[in-house]
């Protein structure tokens, strides 16, 4: 992890409020591993409006073109911030961060990707990384509406199997994403399975997953300061081996844990 | 870069002696080890340390931060791994490492802090300081901090300074009316310095859940946006001439830590800007030493109080 | 443009009834007059006037002002033309022009207090309530203000309320520890509401001058980098039900005036927004009735004191 | 005075760190008199850095096209933000504030204009309009260099007199505009004189007038606040009748003063 000025390579509008910026650093990626993220600094270089930086995670990489990508909704002055910059205006970030996926240390051959809204974000960049790696995967993906179309060209060119569901049935099937797990749930017995989404889906898939004793992993988002694990603003809750609980952080010792593990309130 | 080794950027306070005013604050840098890999942060001047309590503790209820005006709120409840950790685990790195660490530690009555300064005897001399942080609610104490109780911030000073002999540093909070009166006590139980100002209590609310966005409901205000208000602190202080003083509160930039040393502060400490400016302890420190060629500042330290305020 | 007088906007202090939440800060408005030519400044809750002293006041030195992160300090040094320039020139527009005055009055004892209080009697028909603003520095009191003070603060609420038949508002400086204490001595002098909080004291200097950077040397921070302490100590004292309290510092948006009243403020002061955004009250006031709407809130006022913080 | 968004025309760099900036406004069209000012919104809607207005003068005015420009100096954080604006933006500002200068209330014909760096920027209107009332003008500008260049074109399409000292001597006489007028001061005895300019130049022609018993009107600057009078924030220095002294605001009370009634400190 290192302090970063990258050069825009694009910066472009994908759907209703969604966008794509890419940025060139070989330092990044040569180092990134899927579910890892960058924290940038969202104003000028003297303004303190916004104050913090903002975490997006790695959304795509190019290893050819030495740039890679993040793929970011617009929510309020940071964001506003990014969506203002142009090609060769530069951005000062940090990474990358977290722990994200090593590939190399999972022997399993079949992956279960089940990403909910701007969740697919990380999650394509892992499909991308198993794809290449042959690996078998299936990606599941869940849209509140159709403002993530262009994502299943993205998906579809990367020559894996998916579903797509909509809550109002604009993109693929009408429903919540959990919807679909939950009834194949038994097909994907002997998968890995990560996923990414907000809290509500991980209860459901927390649920799901407990009735049938089965695991999976997923990446958590929180409020960040440091991005590397010193101001232990950004913690989870698990289970001790006692009765009680303790705190992770999820810029450092996540945002990749153990779904089973953590405790959503 | 600048060669930061130069005599002409050393500070005295009390018996302690900094190659340079740059103070990383407690809470926003742990022991140093993670920003080392940005840069080599055996340049600062001193490392102050998360503070660490007796046993292990594991902080408040998340979320623990939140994003005010050019602010930053934060409920940590001072997670840590309690001191054995900083003994076992970070100490060995940084004294390889050459780390000027003051060490923060923080109990909830006497009888911790001196527990804690009896562990920390066998590692004195890997220390420049130990910090006392007081803003521990004690339940005794109806659940007030001891550091707003001017004879509980001379006990706990006196009782360490009998067990250590490395200077003792006093944090002390801007919530409070009668710092003068807290430095004097501090001052009377054998501190050499004051830490000024910890973090301002502040609050925020989400209109739509009408939930406070900190699950501890009150936190501490940090960042560009009390600035002002640790500068008032530290140059009142300064003028009663008690002890030394570390000024914090809100520093981003060299230009901030230069107007904090005219206030009256002996040394700077970075807190949150830490988190924006990853290099901030160098970034600062060559904006000093630029403005003392700038200038003809032969010694830093000739600035000290030098705000021209009849 | 919103209705502004539906009744689901109005909320109760004491025997004051605004119409709608919104009320101008002391110093930030004058006398409504001059924001008049932007909008029809009637429509909004009260407008406190400038704080009034028994003869006109010079006021500091300059510099006065300086902008510091999200805030803006401030030595005016109350400044003001004196109680008759008030009632000769500035009161018989806004009695024609419908303004809600609340009249803020400054004093250095209980006597100057007294006597504005006789003027005023003449006047109180056109006022809605009177402002007592305690935090003048007071010669014979070693230069404290009376508002720090315990029981200055109920004498000179005592000696206004026995001369004047309108409400009586006492303002609190948030640099006092014992908010609650002074809120429950102006309870006892016959105060009907707290305004809260008063501007925190900060100051700035200028690196190249050594100079502070406001002639008076410290001031008074207010703007958006105070809010959230201005929050926790509303939140704090709305807990104590002691009095009913405006609450202000920093409000910038309409979302901020409703965190100020979910913490426990039942109206909500407008301070130096008015400086950035001079339709801040229209402004304001429609982002309330919005979001009222929004949530189906039928009285703003059901919204007060309900943070969920158990 | 107004409220006002304003479109940008243009936005253009004259010097160094001197940019003039063209904004649409029937409304100060129509009502601006010389020696007046805006105060504009330095930053984006939600933004609070910085977080006041920034006060710049009227420095000129078309009445053709409805426009008028402001001439600034690159100085911190709000005037970055304005240079950085493109034609097309809009921008938020107060005016026309202040006091100014009522020409129909003059019967004189002759005028000195004493301009100090940036301070031509207002006497350019004001020379403007007494050019086309055909009244006999004098424009003596100093500067530090030659940053204000491109200004020497302007006086003289307004075919007036004017002499221009620079300190470097890199634009006009060197040598300090003072001097020049210390020198020459005998012929501009029966002129009605303006200045606008730093507060050493007003300090030495205050001087230099009160010898000669002359007087002079000056336009000056304070850091505000409000803009409008309100907040007693931007006042200077008067003597009062008896021996004391008593505040003026400049925002409102000026920021045309009587040069000599003024106390400098
Ligand atoms: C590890 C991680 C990876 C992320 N990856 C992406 C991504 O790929 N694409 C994407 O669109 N968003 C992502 N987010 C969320 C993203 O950080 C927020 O949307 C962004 O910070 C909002 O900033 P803003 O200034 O536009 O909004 P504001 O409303 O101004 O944000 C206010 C404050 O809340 C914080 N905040 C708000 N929402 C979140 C959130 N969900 N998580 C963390 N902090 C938040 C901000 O840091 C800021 O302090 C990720 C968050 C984390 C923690
Ligand atoms: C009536 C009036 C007319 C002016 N006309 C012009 C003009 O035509 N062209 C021009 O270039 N400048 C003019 N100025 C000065 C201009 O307002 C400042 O240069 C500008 O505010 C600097 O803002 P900044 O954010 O870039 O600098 P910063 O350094 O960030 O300013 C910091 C603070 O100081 C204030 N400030 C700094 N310098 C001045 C100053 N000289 N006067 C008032 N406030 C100041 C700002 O308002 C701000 O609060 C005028 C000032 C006044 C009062
Ligand atoms: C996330 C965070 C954690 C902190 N933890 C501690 C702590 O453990 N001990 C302590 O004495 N101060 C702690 N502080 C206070 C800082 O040391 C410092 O006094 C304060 O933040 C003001 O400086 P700043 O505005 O530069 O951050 C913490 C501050 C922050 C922001
Ligand atoms: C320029 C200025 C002048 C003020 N003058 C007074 C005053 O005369 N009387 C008073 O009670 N408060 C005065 N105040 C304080 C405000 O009324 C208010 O309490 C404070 O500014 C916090 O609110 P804000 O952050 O919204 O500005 C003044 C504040 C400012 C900025
Ligand atoms: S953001 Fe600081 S520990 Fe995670
Ligand atoms: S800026 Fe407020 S009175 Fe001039």
């Amino acid at each position: 992890m290192k302090l970063i000025k990258g050069e825009i390579i694009s910066n472009e509008k994908m759907g209703d409020n969604l966008y794509k910026m890419t940025i060139f650093s070989p330092y990044v990626i040569k180092n990134a591993v899927p579910g890892q993220f960058i924290n940038i600094k969202c104003s000028n270089d003297n303004s303190v409006d916004p104050l913090l930086r903002r975490p997006f995670s790695i959304h795509d990489v190019e290893y050819d073109f030495k740039v890679f990508s993040i793929l970011y909704i617009l929510r309020g002055k940071g964001t506003y911030y990014l969506s203002k910059l142009n090609p060769a205006d530069v951005i000062d970030f940090v990474g990358p961060l977290g722990n994200g996926i090593n590939i190399d240390k999972i022997e399993n051959n079949n992956f279960l990707l089940i990403g909910g809204g701007i969740g697919i974000a990380p999650l394509y960049f892992f499909a991308k990384v198993l794809s290449s790696a042959n690996k078998n995967v299936f990606f599941a993906a869940g849209f509140k509406d159709n403002s993530f179309l262009l994502f299943e060209k993205m998906l579809e060119r990367l020559k894996i199997n998916y579903e797509i569901y909509s809550e109002n049935g604009m993109h693929g099937s009408k429903g919540m994403i959990t919807d679909f797990i939950k009834e194949k749930v038994d097909d994907f017995k002997n998968y890995d399975i990560y996923c990414c989404g907000p809290v509500e889906m991980y209860k459901t898939l927390q649920n799901i997953f407990y009735l049938r004793n089965m695991r999976a992993k997923a990446l958590f988002e929180e409020i960040m300061a440091c991005g590397i694990g010193v101001c232990k603003g950004c913690v989870m809750k698990f289970k001790d081996d006692q009765d009680g609980y303790f705190y992770k952080t999820v810029c450092k010792d996540g945002p990749l844990f153990d779904l089973m593990e953590v405790i959503l309130e | 870069m600048n060669n930061y080794t130069g005599s002409g950027t050393s500070v005295k306070l009390g018996s302690i002696i900094l190659k340079n005013p740059i103070v990383m604050c407690s809470g926003t840098f742990s022991s140093g080890i993670e920003y080392n890999d940005f840069y080599d942060v055996s340049i600062v001047g001193a490392i102050t340390t998360k503070s660490f309590s007796l046993k292990p503790r594991a902080g408040n209820k998340p979320p623990r931060l939140c994003e005010t005006p050019a602010g930053l709120l934060n409920s940590i409840g001072l997670q840590n791994e309690g001191i054995d950790f900083f003994i076992n685990e970070h100490l060995p790195y940084t004294k390889k490492s050459g780390f000027n660490i003051i060490l923060s530690i923080l109990g909830t009555d006497i009888s911790e802090f001196s527990d804690l300064a009896v562990k920390i005897r066998n590692i004195e001399e890997s220390l420049i300081a130990v910090e006392l942080n007081l803003s521990c609610p004690n339940v005794e104490k109806g659940g007030m901090s001891l550091g707003s109780i001017p004879e509980e911030v001379e006990n706990v000073t006196t009782a360490v300074r009998k067990i250590l002999n490395i200077p003792v540093i006093v944090k002390l909070s801007p919530n409070n009316n009668n710092l003068s009166e807290l430095a004097r006590r501090a001052k009377n139980g054998g501190a050499e310095v004051i830490s000024l100002i910890n973090t301002v209590i502040g609050m925020s609310i989400d209109i739509n859940t009408f939930k406070p966005k900190l699950g501890n409901i009150t936190g501490g205000l940090s960042g560009p946006a009390i600035k002002p208000i640790a500068l008032a602190k530290i140059f009142n202080l300064h003028k009663e001439k008690i002890l030394p003083i570390i000024g914090m509160g809100g520093i981003f930039g060299w230009e901030d830590a230069v107007e904090f040393m005219l206030a009256g502060a002996n040394a700077v400490g970075l807190g949150m800007v830490n988190f924006v400016d990853l290099h901030a302890g160098e970034n600062i420190l060559d904006g000093i030493i630029n403005y003392m060629s700038n200038k003809n500042i032969l010694n830093i330290s000739d600035i000290i109080g030098k705000v021209k305020a009849e």
